[in-house]
């Protein structure tokens, strides 16, 4: 496998064309999509070691009964930010940071589809995860659980559900204009002979949440919106003496969140399609059935949301209903399950860390999944709902699933991305004392629901036999912490300083290892042609007479560099100012009327940001505004508008509570 | 042309939406059929998805489908349909 | 085209323009957006908690303005033909006139929202007020959002930033626009003729 | 190393079944826990074949296709097989069919009314419980007691201004919402007396982990002696010291003392004390009722129990001298 000899990594970067320099203004003005790829990853990492400290924070709290290190109000606002953080800053942003980093090098382009939008989706995320977290500083943290029922959400006189739910408007603007960008890219920008059933199953996934993004997120924008207007504007959408109906508020809440949890773990399915074939040396086993699968599974993840109201009293039709749909859901996550062993059957296993959390992946999973189908069976859920075995379930899915996707993910693309590998050693060590850690912590809470533990809440009683194994789940969300510990080392050490990774690290089967590690700026030399599924790897190997791979060819170790002239997008600021004046809006709007100077402030600088990017043209460097129009009109048109168009409309509804101030915003632009 | 076609559309919704004591039901079909028919006039052809590519139809259609479909079992619901 | 040019080029490799699948996928998004405040219209239209409920609409009233913001989308139509013929006084013309006609609406809009708070209903009244005026409000938003749009449009190809050749935005809004159109002849028949 | 988490959840299962506790839905008395128990287990017996199965094929593909030294030969590239492909689906198919006809079933069986259950309202308030016997005319908080002869079919609901809750005996059968604005029932039966303990499971905000409640179920004898006892006036000397500071201190405000000028109600009503003093626990099931903890409760309630009297959700600190708190507290044991 070690054809490929690592070179040329340790040069010095070259003044190149269309190159950014290392600065932080590059940084904040990039457009590239892998530097933002970098930014989205970091930054969720970060919200990782949060969301992890608020759990750590939990467990104590849980490790013996009738505990006092936290208050209930405390308890409430660390469950709630937990659950938020880890879905909305942790793993919904690891999976667009995949996305951003790999669709294009997947698919053989140069960059996404709109590279400022992608840009302002970054920022939107981050400054809207600051302002989520700002409200600790600001009045308390959000306290009302990560979905917010109403009447409660409604109800508490505190502005800390107001921060929750803009900030989670905002999540979702950032999300909306990702998954746009992302749909385009896929649809659009494939490398000439990429059919659709030529892509990696990575990209399919990424299309797939793409989809499921596009359709549920407008759903919970509503339900939120709702859920503002009650809290602000005295509407009666959730109120029960009026004739408002807070069952609806779980309808439309549901009818996201369950989608939502596919887009939560589909990107990990996608990542550990990509890394199975590899590390065992054979193709993904029934690649068309995998990919028809994830499709199967968001299609039916739209028919089973109220799976998560069986208690509400549906009435027995509806629950049945969806009882049954929420069954066959097992059935296409079934077909990727013994597609992925079939994948390994047979195969030339190496362990390698990526490897170890791939098969953790599928075994840890499969726990989840069946405890979810344990859920379907309403009768039995109305016992397990609100206890701490859907802790458990959800647990296994999101860590054991989504969450050990991700480092599969991490530990697979990283020599690609720093050109270095991670250690192998630490890696081990991470994985095994994640694996026992995770299950120290979640598997008891299977026991703990049943034996009547409920969740949420800050205490419980003794003798009720809760003792034992609550001490065991606390010991393993600390060993969880500890195998963290390796992990960050090899991040920030090994990336300096460990073995310096070829082009094709791991003897892989897609396009991007057909590219220098770390990539160039412009990502491919020469668009590459597509063949086939795994193109990259049937230019090196052939099958013989028996079916098995034989080399047929070998690469040399691609250049970084290239003296020729290609074209990439010119940085841009406008991407940040949009971002910037959106979330001062929202922080406008949370200290009304004192703030409404704020918010005025902050639709001035959002629109100001909307019109001159919908003016900037793309392609030459910043501040330079004069009329290029001087290049050929050879449909190399600059995408602004679609970006100003969609960028514009996915703030209307805070621009819409602002529209005569951005009617002068535009006055005077 | 199109115009033409739809400010009559309108026209004869409004006479429908005043006939006095018509049947309920005709009322209601007959005014959703309108409206789908004006719709898919503005969608087919002042936006020209007539004439565009599959994959933006598709992107479209699955938006109304969903939309669609989705709320009719919400308020079917509600309204007692499902929850006997 | 060049391969170099063709990764920002608007032309996927589908031989679509990219921007307008973007749109067409933002929109497809929309309706579930407006679908969701339409099924919460639906769910409410009863709970008027006492207080008045669609006795109150006034349909011909309504109408008008409702035949106002359809015939808007046939003035995009024409903008968007003066722009294929590059024709850029006439384009903004017509996109004056688009913009003037969703003004219209919108102050038609205002005017009803006033008479309506004057007589009773209002958003703190009932569900049926909330779900009313939060589901046409949002749809007035997305007008005005239009207006501005189409203005901002007039004003860029005013300064010559709106190349005949980069026309395309033009389309765009227009796609935009319509959208918008027809999710008022779904609201106007739902909400105001079928009174459910 | 893999087999150390199988070996503990092997371990925690025996743990887990041998002792019996009163609030684990693994030990149902109900008829209803009983039969969502039995469903549980036949599906946890299904799922438990493809945990072992698709476990076992990791470790085993981990250990047997390992690549080993020496062995340069690469694996055959097999692409995919149709026949498995369709297996693989009509199975797993065939199976959650089999598990969805009972499900179903037993969905509709458990939403059943049964035609000579004993009647019980229940109202949901932040963070504790209210009971009404309409047939009997009792009026209790926290402590519901029902006859073992009878099946309890209870209406749900909350007032308009409360939130979502959830009733969850785990014994006796599952949680069942309790939404303001609608009103949701549930089936419970206790053939056995005992003492059984649930817990609110719908967050409902502050004080959420402690809005518990007890179940006593009663022989029938028992249990009308019970019925005869609540039905009796507040024990109440009109003249006696306790009962003035009742008045003067506005505990009456918000507590009902049945036989009384003490109504209750308000903005903000709590649990009806005319029996408080036969009751075992206090506070949403939280504390013992002792006099200890009888002193603490009026010294200061938010010390015992997070609350937010300010925004009418709960017991406020009244300001109580000891000596108040004594008298009080004597007055409150004697309502029996
Ligand atoms: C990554 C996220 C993720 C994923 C993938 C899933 C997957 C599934 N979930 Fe889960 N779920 C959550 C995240 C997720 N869930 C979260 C966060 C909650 C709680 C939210 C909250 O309340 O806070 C939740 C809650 C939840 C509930 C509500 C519980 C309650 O509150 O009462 C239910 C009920 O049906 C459910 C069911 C399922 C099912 C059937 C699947 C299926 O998709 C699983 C399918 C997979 C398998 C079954 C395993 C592999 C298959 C085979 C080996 C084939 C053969 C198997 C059989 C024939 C059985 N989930
Ligand atoms: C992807 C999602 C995700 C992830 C990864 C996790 C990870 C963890 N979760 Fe949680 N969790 C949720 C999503 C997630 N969770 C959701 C949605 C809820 C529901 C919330 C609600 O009810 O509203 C929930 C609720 C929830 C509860 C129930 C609370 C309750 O109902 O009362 C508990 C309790 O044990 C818990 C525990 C944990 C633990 C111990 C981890 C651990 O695995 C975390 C491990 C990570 C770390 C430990 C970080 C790394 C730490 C270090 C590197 C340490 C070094 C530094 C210092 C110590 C300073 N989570
Ligand atoms: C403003 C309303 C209010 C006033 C005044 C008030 N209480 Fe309470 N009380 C409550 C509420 C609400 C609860 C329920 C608290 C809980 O468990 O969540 C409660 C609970 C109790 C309980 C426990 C009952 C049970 O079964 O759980 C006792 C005993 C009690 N109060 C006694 C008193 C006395 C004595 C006074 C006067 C000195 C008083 N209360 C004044 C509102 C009030
Ligand atoms: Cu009541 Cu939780
Ligand atoms: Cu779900």
């Amino acid at each position: 496998m070690a054809t490929l000899t690592p070179e040329a990594t340790e040069l010095e970067e070259p003044e190149e064309h269309g190159a950014e320099g290392g600065g932080l203004w590059s940084w904040i003005t990039t457009v590239d999509h892998k530097r933002i790829g970098l930014m989205y990853g970091g930054t969720a990492m970060l919200f990782f070691l949060i969301g992890g400290i608020e759990a750590l924070f939990i467990r104590l709290q849980l490790a013996v009964p009738d505990a006092t290190v936290l208050t209930e109000a405390q308890y409430n606002q660390l469950f709630t930010m937990h659950g938020t953080t880890m879905v909305f800053l942790v793993i919904m942003p690891l999976a667009a940071a995949f996305g951003n980093y790999l669709l294009p090098l997947m698919i053989g382009a140069r960059d996404v589809a709109f590279p400022r939008m992608n840009a302002m989706s970054f920022w939107v995320f981050l400054f809207g995860g600051i302002f989520l977290s700002s409200s600790f500083f600001l009045g308390g943290f959000p306290d009302g659980g990560w979905f917010g029922y109403a009447p409660l959400s409604t109800q508490s006189e505190m502005i800390r559900m107001d921060f929750w739910a803009l900030g989670l408007l905002i999540l979702g603007i950032a999300s909306l204009a990702g998954a746009i960008n992302f749909t385009t890219t896929i649809f659009t920008m494939r490398a000439p002979g990429m059919s659709m059933f030529k892509m990696p199953v990575f990209v399919w996934m990424q299309l797939v949440v793409a989809f499921l993004l596009l359709f549920s997120l407008p759903v919970i924008t509503v339900a939120l919106f709702e859920v503002l207007f009650d809290r602000n504007f005295g509407t009666l959408f959730f109120d029960p003496a009026a004739g408002g109906d807070p069952i609806l508020y779980q309808h439309l809440f549901w009818l996201f969140g369950h989608p939502e949890v596919y887009i939560l773990i589909l990107p990990s399915m996608g990542i550990v399609s990509e890394v199975l074939p590899v590390f065992s040396r054979k193709p993904l086993f029934g690649y068309q059935f995998v990919v028809f699968a994830g499709a199967a599974i968001a299609l039916l993840g739209f028919g089973v949301w109220s799976h998560h109201m069986f208690t509400s009293g549906l009435g027995p039709v509806a629950e049945s209903a969806f009882s049954l749909t929420t069954m066959f859901i097992a059935v296409p996550t079934g077909i990727k399950i013994f597609n992925w062993i079939g994948t390994t059957w047979g195969g030339k296993i190496s362990l390698k860390t990526p490897m170890l959390f791939s098969l953790g992946f599928i075994a840890m999973f499969t726990i989840g999944g069946l405890s979810g189908v344990t859920h379907a069976v309403v009768p039995a859920d109305t016992q397990q709902t609100d206890t701490y075995y859907v802790v458990a379930h959800f647990h296994y899915v999101l860590f054991g699933g989504a969450m050990f996707g991700i480092f599969a993910g991490i530990y697979y693309w990283w020599p690609k991305i720093s050109g270095r590998y991670l250690s192998e050693p630490l890696g081990k060590w991470h994985f095994w004392l994640m694996l026992i850690g995770f299950n120290l912590t979640f598997a008891p809470q299977h026991w703990l629901g049943l034996q009547g533990m409920a969740r949420r809440t800050a205490v419980y009683p003794p003798d009720i036999g809760l003792e034992t194994l609550n001490m065991v789940s606390t010991i393993g969300a600390f060993t969880i912490a500890v195998s963290m510990l390796p992990f960050l080392y090899a991040m920030l050490v090994n990336s300096r300083t460990g073995a310096p990774a070829p082009a094709d690290a791991w003897d892989g089967r897609t396009l991007e290892w057909s590219i220098s590690s770390p990539p160039p700026h412009h990502n491919f030399h020469d668009v590459p042609t597509v063949e086939a599924i795994d193109d990259f790897w049937h230019q090196k190997y052939g099958e013989d007479d028996e079916g098995r791979a034989v080399r047929v060819k070998t690469f040399p170790e691609p250049s970084r560099y290239t003296d020729k002239y290609i074209h990439l997008p010119s940085p841009s600021y406008y991407p940040i100012m949009l971002a910037g004046g959106l979330v001062l809006m929202a922080y406008g709007f949370i200290f009304a009327p004192l703030g409404i100077p704020l918010f005025v402030i902050g639709a001035l600088i959002l629109f100001g940001g909307a019109f001159g990017w919908a003016q900037e043209d793309p392609d030459h460097p910043m501040g330079d505004h004069d009329d290029h129009h001087a290049e050929p009109d050879d449909g190399s048109e600059p995408d602004e508008t679609a970006e100003e168009a969609a960028g514009d409309e996915v703030e209307d509804p805070t621009a819409a509570l602002a529209d005569g101030v951005v009617a002068d915003g535009g006055d005077d632009a | 042309m199109i115009a033409l076609f739809l400010g009559i559309v309108t026209a004869v919704e409004i006479a429908i939406a005043y006939i006095p004591d018509l049947n309920r039901t005709l009322l209601t079909v007959g005014l959703i059929g309108l409206g789908i028919l004006k719709f898919s006039v503005v969608v087919g052809w002042f936006m020209h998805l007539r004439f565009e590519n599959k994959t933006m139809n598709r992107l479209f259609a699955i938006g109304l489908v969903l939309a669609l479909s989705l709320f009719f079992v919400v308020l079917a619901t509600f309204s007692g349909i499902l929850a006997s | 085209m060049s391969t170099e040019t063709a990764v920002h080029g608007p032309v996927g490799t589908d031989g679509a323009d990219i921007r307008k699948t973007a749109m067409w996928a933002f929109l497809g998004s929309e309706c579930l957006f407006f679908g969701s405040f339409i099924a919460t219209f639906l769910l409410y239209s009863d709970e008027t908690n006492g207080g008045p409920g669609t006795e109150l609409f006034d349909i011909p009233f309504t109408s008008v303005s409702s035949f106002v913001l359809l015939m808007s989308s046939l003035t995009m139509v024409l903008a968007h033909n003066a722009y294929e013929r590059e024709d850029g006084r006439q384009m903004r013309i017509w996109l004056m006139a688009t913009a003037l006609l969703g003004t219209v609406f919108l102050g038609g809009q205002v005017f009803e929202f006033t008479t309506f708070y004057a007589e009773g209903l209002r958003m703190d009244i009932s569900p049926f007020g909330s779900a009313f005026f939060v589901l046409t409000g949002f749809h007035g938003a997305h007008v005005a959002i239009g207006v501005i749009m189409l203005t901002s449009m007039v004003i860029m190809s005013r300064r010559g930033n709106l190349h005949a050749h980069r026309g395309m935005n033009v389309e765009l809004v227009g796609l935009y626009w319509h959208f918008v159109d027809i999710v008022w002849i779904v609201i106007f028949t739902v909400v105001y003729l079928l009174q459910v | 190393m893999r087999l150390i988490p199988l070996a503990l959840l092997i371990l925690l299962v025996a743990s887990a079944c041998s002792d019996n506790l009163p609030r684990s839905t693994l030990n149902p008395v109900g008829e209803n826990a009983e039969t969502i128990d039995n469903l549980f287990r036949l599906t946890l017996a299904i799922a438990a074949v493809f945990f072992v199965g698709v476990n076992a094929a990791v470790l085993y593909v981990a250990i047997r296709y390992r690549a080993r030294k020496g062995d340069d030969r690469e694996p055959k590239q097999i692409h995919g097989n149709d026949t498995l492909e369709i297996t693989w689906t009509v199975i797993p198919a065939l199976i959650l069919a089999a598990i969805a006809v009972p499900t179903v079933q037993t969905v509709f069986e458990l939403a059943e009314e049964p035609a000579d259950a004993l009647q019980v309202e229940v109202i949901g308030h932040q963070w504790w419980w209210e009971y009404r016997y309409p047939e009997l005319g009792v009026v209790t908080a926290n402590e519901m007691w029902i006859p073992t002869d009878q099946p309890v079919f209870l209406s749900m609901t909350t007032d308009d201004e409360d939130v979502i809750h959830s009733f969850w005996i785990p014994n006796l059968n599952g949680k069942r919402d309790v939404v303001p604005g609608r009103v949701n029932t549930l089936t419970i039966s206790a053939p056995e007396p005992g003492v059984y303990l649930g817990q609110c499971a719908e967050f409902c905000g502050l004080s959420h982990a402690r809005m518990r409640m007890t179940v006593h179920a009663a022989e029938p004898a028992d249990f009308d002696a019970w019925v005869t006892d609540q039905l009796a006036p507040g024990n109440v000397d009109e003249d006696s010291e306790g009962w003035g500071l009742f008045l003067d201190k506005g505990c009456s405000a918000c507590h009902a003392i049945g036989g009384t000028e003490a109504a209750g109600g308000g903005l903000n009503p709590g649990p009806d004390l005319t029996h408080v003093g036969s009751r075992t626990t206090f506070a949403g099931g939280s504390y013992q009722l002792t006099t200890e903890n009888l002193k603490a409760w009026l010294r200061n309630p938010s010390e015992l129990k997070a609350m937010e009297p300010d925004a009418n959700r709960g017991m406020p600190n009244l300001g109580l001298t000891e000596d108040e708190i004594d008298t009080l507290v004597a007055f409150l044991q004697d309502l029996k």
